[in-house]
């Protein structure tokens, strides 16, 4: 139960972080979705060898977070939470593949574990580029740039009364559970004999407010269409932030920039 | 402007489950009236407003506002003339800010973003809610809420008011404040509450629910002030006009 | 069971995301014939209610693991498979831009082997045919049950297939299957349970909701051979796809088979194979190793090396490893100074 | 009886957002006495409410009922002896008829089933919704959810009552029927209401509250007649206390 309220208290942080009003807050939706989606797939194209290639990826993070003013501590809290997965798989590379792969005086390196990394550095900038995407753009205007992609109406208008739902729900079970644990002092816990009508109650419950919710908006005119004010036009600089970014990931993904500096750096310390 | 009679005849609601809510509820309200609905606790003045903004439809009977009935087809109609308060404001805040809640009606009518600015910040100081625009709506106390789904409503300019229980839970001031707003709008308002200090200043025609039927039908002054009457359905005279502790009439 | 962006390659994620885009706009299709103003507001609760159940891990008795419910089955029993599928493809994209969980990449995936084997292959198949002889509380715990066990083995199948088609993983298909499918199995037991719990209670309570979804699909109608023909269809053609990707370069299955038969490259089937991959190395950017890029052409320079795929001499080493410590000193600095010219900038406004 | 003194001393409490609900609270309540917690919207009544039950708990300061001062700890002692109904029914409700509800509470104490039976009627009688019994909670009116909350508290036996806004929703009859229920339970009690006439009837010591500070401490006939301090808090005077339409006082 704390998982879930702790969800919730996630979502609003996010939520909350989307509503201010940063340069990169203001940039169109729609760009940021396709940028998201150019970093992603630049992110993942990379071999599972090439690590040191992948490093420049990370000044994107980087610059959007300091500029969007994200506070790093939720952000980082989250990512934690889902590298787990992604190291639980990637740990058995280093186990079956161990063809050395640095070669240092000092220490060589198996291809698994150079794999696992990369894998893990993979996740890092995958994770952060999809929580980054939602921190400055909100979840209303994400729908409202999967609109402009022709995303049909209906999917639309259900993702976002899921999303809206989720806060009821979830807010209603913490309700439920604090009233039931003040009229059961002295149990920790919910009973197990009581969890059905529980969930069921609340499942009942929930599904009949979600539908006065629906008529109060549409009470107000709603009409399968989030409309989003303050949503500007798309402008020049819009489609600039798109663009350099994308040219920036594809320079990346064909030159491997640090391994040059690298070399660079030995050149001239020979 | 016939658009503001609204005509209800014979309505009967049973819910899902076989409870019957209405039992047959007939009136009419022209224009510009103020209706008060009282009755007591599960009297079915809910269940009546719904049916009038089309959130619910009836078994039996019809209801028509203007000249147009109420059905599925005609909503998108009828919903922009009745404006609704519903009786539970977390219904109806359901946007990440107090400003985009009260905005989205207006938006959905694709007013111009400055038409949009200037109705929320008036509807918003109206309710006098206007420092809480930026917080989101969840976390807003009971009367803060109600404020603020008022003002969602306040600020679609609707042509009929329709409002559940507008007053309970707001702080004595802003309730008198509100009161002071119903006064000055002009159009027709429909008024459900057990607020009876409230109707017997704002609503010049009461209607009395009992059990989903109609008891009585008529001028505030008169059947608020009929002990046995209200005794009878469940309720009060207003506390104005009972025991004075200055001259001490009963 | 969520894919992640990071273990998929964007072939494989590419190829997911339009198979599940192509399921979706069938849906999407279907729903909005039979669309009702209750439905919409039903798919967002009940939306909301599975991404909730998601969020609750529970403890896979005798395993040590811990897993979550799917929840596709019971979407697909209160919604039908169309409007079921719909709603877990919303509850994935909150998921994957809130919790990161997934990814936006794995989307596709994701989606699919939640959403397509419970909504479209176990629901029809199973449940729908144990449920045709008429609702009772009997019937509706065993075909609940049976589906949703189903419906989850199959899509852990699908993820096993995925990860491995990707080759981020060194994990040899059998130990990966012996992996998943038993704590698949135990999850499916406990999801089947509680999904037969709460659909006998919401049939108890509002037997209208779950008759009226299962009797409003034309799936009901069609017969098994046509689901099952165009199932084939489509396994061919998703088959036919990932194994393109996948023999486009080497790695994920072929990979291992060449480490242990230690031929660099088996024989190329035909003619299409090979047209198809010189196509794709010139206009690919997506797939993984058609890059020219600097690591592997060192490499190849380097003369003393015996393996033939990827071995780095000392000097490329040295070099990526100050290279790469030198990007994040500077993706550090330019953190902190726009940092701090953001924080000037606000002094001097104040 | 000791354990029935409440004592709140410097009490200040954040939301998480930064919002300071409580800025400094020190009151002292002992045993029998019933007081009225009124304020304006947002004034954090329900937040103060909210730390006497351990709902929240305080940043600085401490409260204790009894000698026992709330903490994680000793919520099973405080939760036995503070009944506590919610301004949100909803929330308060949760198995799957209101008899079940409002049994709740008595089974967890292992009370023999006609115990139990005997409380839950009288309870519910109490409030006046004996007939509700067999239905589900979460198909009631706003006012009967009320009186269903309202009877799981009583159920409950507490040693001391609190309340926020019991009254809201309640048609008048049940209002009147509570405050005559609460005029005979000689226990503490403290009610956080709108209800200014209530508050009048019911309480001989008032708080007032305003942005998480109190205001004034003192008996309720001196405070809720003094215009000047209500209309500065944003309250009114009770509205039997206005204009009374027979002597015409003001
Ligand atoms: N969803 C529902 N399902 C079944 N019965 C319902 C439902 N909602 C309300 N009722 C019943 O219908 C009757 C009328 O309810 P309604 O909400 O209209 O009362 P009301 O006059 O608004 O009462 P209140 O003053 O308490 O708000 C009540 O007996 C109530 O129990
Ligand atoms: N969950 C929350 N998160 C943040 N701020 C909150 C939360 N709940 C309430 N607040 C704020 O705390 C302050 C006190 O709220 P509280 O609910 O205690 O007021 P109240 O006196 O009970 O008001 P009302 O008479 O409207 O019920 C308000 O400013 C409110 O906006
Ligand atoms: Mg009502
Ligand atoms: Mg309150």
């Amino acid at each position: 139960m704390p998982n879930l309220v702790e969800s919730l208290y996630n979502i609003r942080i996010l939520d909350e972080l989307a509503e201010k009003r940063t340069i990169i807050h203001n940039i169109h939706p729609l760009m940021k979705v396709l940028t998201t989606g150019v970093y992603l797939m630049v992110t993942v194209s990379f071999g599972k060898y090439e690590l040191s290639g992948l490093l420049p990826l990370i000044f994107y993070p980087v610059v959007l977070i300091t500029l969007a003013d994200i506070p790093i501590v939720p952000i980082f809290k989250r990512v934690l939470l889902v590298l787990p997965l992604i190291i639980g798989i990637g740990l058995f590379n280093p186990l079956f593949d161990k063809n050395p792969m640095i070669v240092l005086p000092w220490i060589q390196i198996s291809g698994g574990w150079i794999s696992f990394f990369s894998i893990l550095i993979k996740g890092f900038l995958t994770i952060l580029a999809a929580l980054i995407l939602i921190a400055t753009t909100g979840m209303t205007r994400i729908a409202s740039a999967l609109r402009i992609m022709r995303i049909p109406r209906l999917f639309i208008m259900q993702l976002l009364l899921t999303y809206r739902y989720i806060s009821v729900l979830i807010e209603e079970v913490g309700r439920v559970v604090r009233a039931y644990s003040l009229r059961s002092p002295g149990e920790k816990g919910i009973r197990f004999s009581n969890w059905g009508s529980l969930t069921g109650q609340l499942l009942i419950r929930t599904l009949e407010r979600a539908q006065r919710v629906y008529h109060s908006m549409c009470c107000r005119g709603f009409a399968g269409e989030y409309n989003v004010g303050r949503e500007k036009g798309m402008g020049i600089g819009d489609i600039v932030y798109f663009v350099g970014w994308s040219l920036y990931f594809v320079i990346i993904r064909y030159f491997n920039i640090p391994a040059m500096i690298g070399s660079l750096m030995m050149g001239v310390g020979k | 402007m016939s658009h503001h009679i609204i005509q209800v005849n014979n309505l009967k609601y049973k819910y899902p489950d076989g409870r019957e809510a209405l039992n047959g509820v007939t009136f009419r309200i022209t224009h510009g009236e103020s209706i008060g609905i009282v009755g007591a606790n599960g009297a079915g003045k809910s269940t009546l407003l719904m049916h009038l903004v089309g959130v619910l439809f009836p078994d039996e009977g019809e209801i028509s506002v203007g000249d147009v009935p109420v059905t599925k087809k005609t909503l998108p109609v009828i919903r922009q003339r009745v404006g609704m308060v519903f009786q539970e404001p977390d219904d109806q805040l359901f946007m990440t800010t107090v400003y985009d809640d009260v905005a989205f009606g207006p938006r959905n009518y694709k007013l111009p973003e400055e038409e949009v600015e200037k109705r929320v910040k008036s509807s918003l100081d109206t309710v006098g809610i206007l420092h809480l625009k930026d917080r989101p709506p969840y976390k807003l106390s009971g009367g803060e809420k109600r404020a603020a789904a008022i003002a969602t409503v306040l600020a679609m300019n609707p042509d009929i008011l329709v409002m559940d229980e507008p007053t309970s839970a707001l702080d004595p001031k802003s309730r008198r404040r509100l009161i002071m707003l119903l006064q000055s709008f002009t159009h027709t308002k429909i008024i459900a509450t057990h607020d009876m200090d409230m109707v017997f200043e704002l609503c010049e025609r009461t209607i009395i629910l009992q059990d989903g039927k109609v008891i009585t039908d008529g001028p505030t002054a008169k059947i608020l002030s009929n002990v046995e009457l209200m005794e009878e359905c469940g309720l009060e005279l207003p506390l104005g006009l009972q025991g004075c502790p200055v001259c001490g009439t009963k | 069971m969520h894919m992640a962006d990071a273990l998929l390659s964007p072939g494989v994620g590419g190829t997911m995301w339009a198979a599940t885009a192509g399921v979706a706009a069938y849906s999407i299709k279907k729903v909005q014939n039979d669309i009702d103003e209750q439905k919409i507001p039903l798919m967002g609760v009940m939306g909301a209610f599975v991404f909730a159940a998601q969020m609750i891990n529970f403890t896979i008795p005798a395993t040590g693991s811990s897993g979550h419910l799917g929840g596709g089955m019971l979407l697909a029993i209160l919604l039908g498979p169309y409007a079921g599928f719909l709603t877990m493809a919303s509850i994935l994209v909150i998921q994957a831009l809130f919790f990161a969980d997934g990814g936006l990449l794995a989307l596709g995936s994701n989606i699919f082997n939640l959403g397509f084997y419970t909504c479209f292959i176990a629901y029809p198949l199973i449940y729908k045919r144990i449920i045709r002889k008429g609702y009772s509380t009997g019937r509706i715990f065993t075909g609940t049950l049976l589906a949703s066990i189903i419906g989850l083995q199959l899509g852990a199948f699908s993820v096993v297939l995925q990860t491995l088609f990707s080759g981020k993983t060194e994990l040899p298909f059998g130990t990966f299957v012996m992996l998943m499918q038993p704590i698949h199995l135990a999850i499916g037991v406990v999801e089947g349970l509680v999904t037969a719990a709460v659909v006998g209670f919401i049939w108890k309570a509002r037997p209208e909701i779950i008759e009226k979804a299962a009797a409003g699909e034309a799936l009901g109608g069609i017969s098994i051979k046509k689901v099952l023909a165009g199932l084939a269809i489509v396994a061919v053609i998703t088959g036919g796809i990932f194994s393109w990707f996948a023999s486009a370069y080497p790695d994920g299955l072929e990979w291992s088979m060449l480490n242990t038969s230690g031929k660099e490259e088996l024989e190329a089937p035909d003619g299409i194979h090979q047209t198809l991959s010189s196509i794709q190395e010139k206009i690919a950017f997506l797939p993984d190793y058609s890059f020219k890029n600097q690591e592997q052409k060192v490499s190849a320079d380097a003369p003393e090396t015996e393996e033939a795929w990827p071995a780095v001499n000392v000097g490329t080493s040295v070099s990526g490893l100050v290279g790469g410590v030198m990007t994040l000193l500077l993706a550090a600095i330019t953190g902190f100074s726009i940092y701090v010219i953001k924080k000037r900038e606000k002094a001097s406004a104040v």
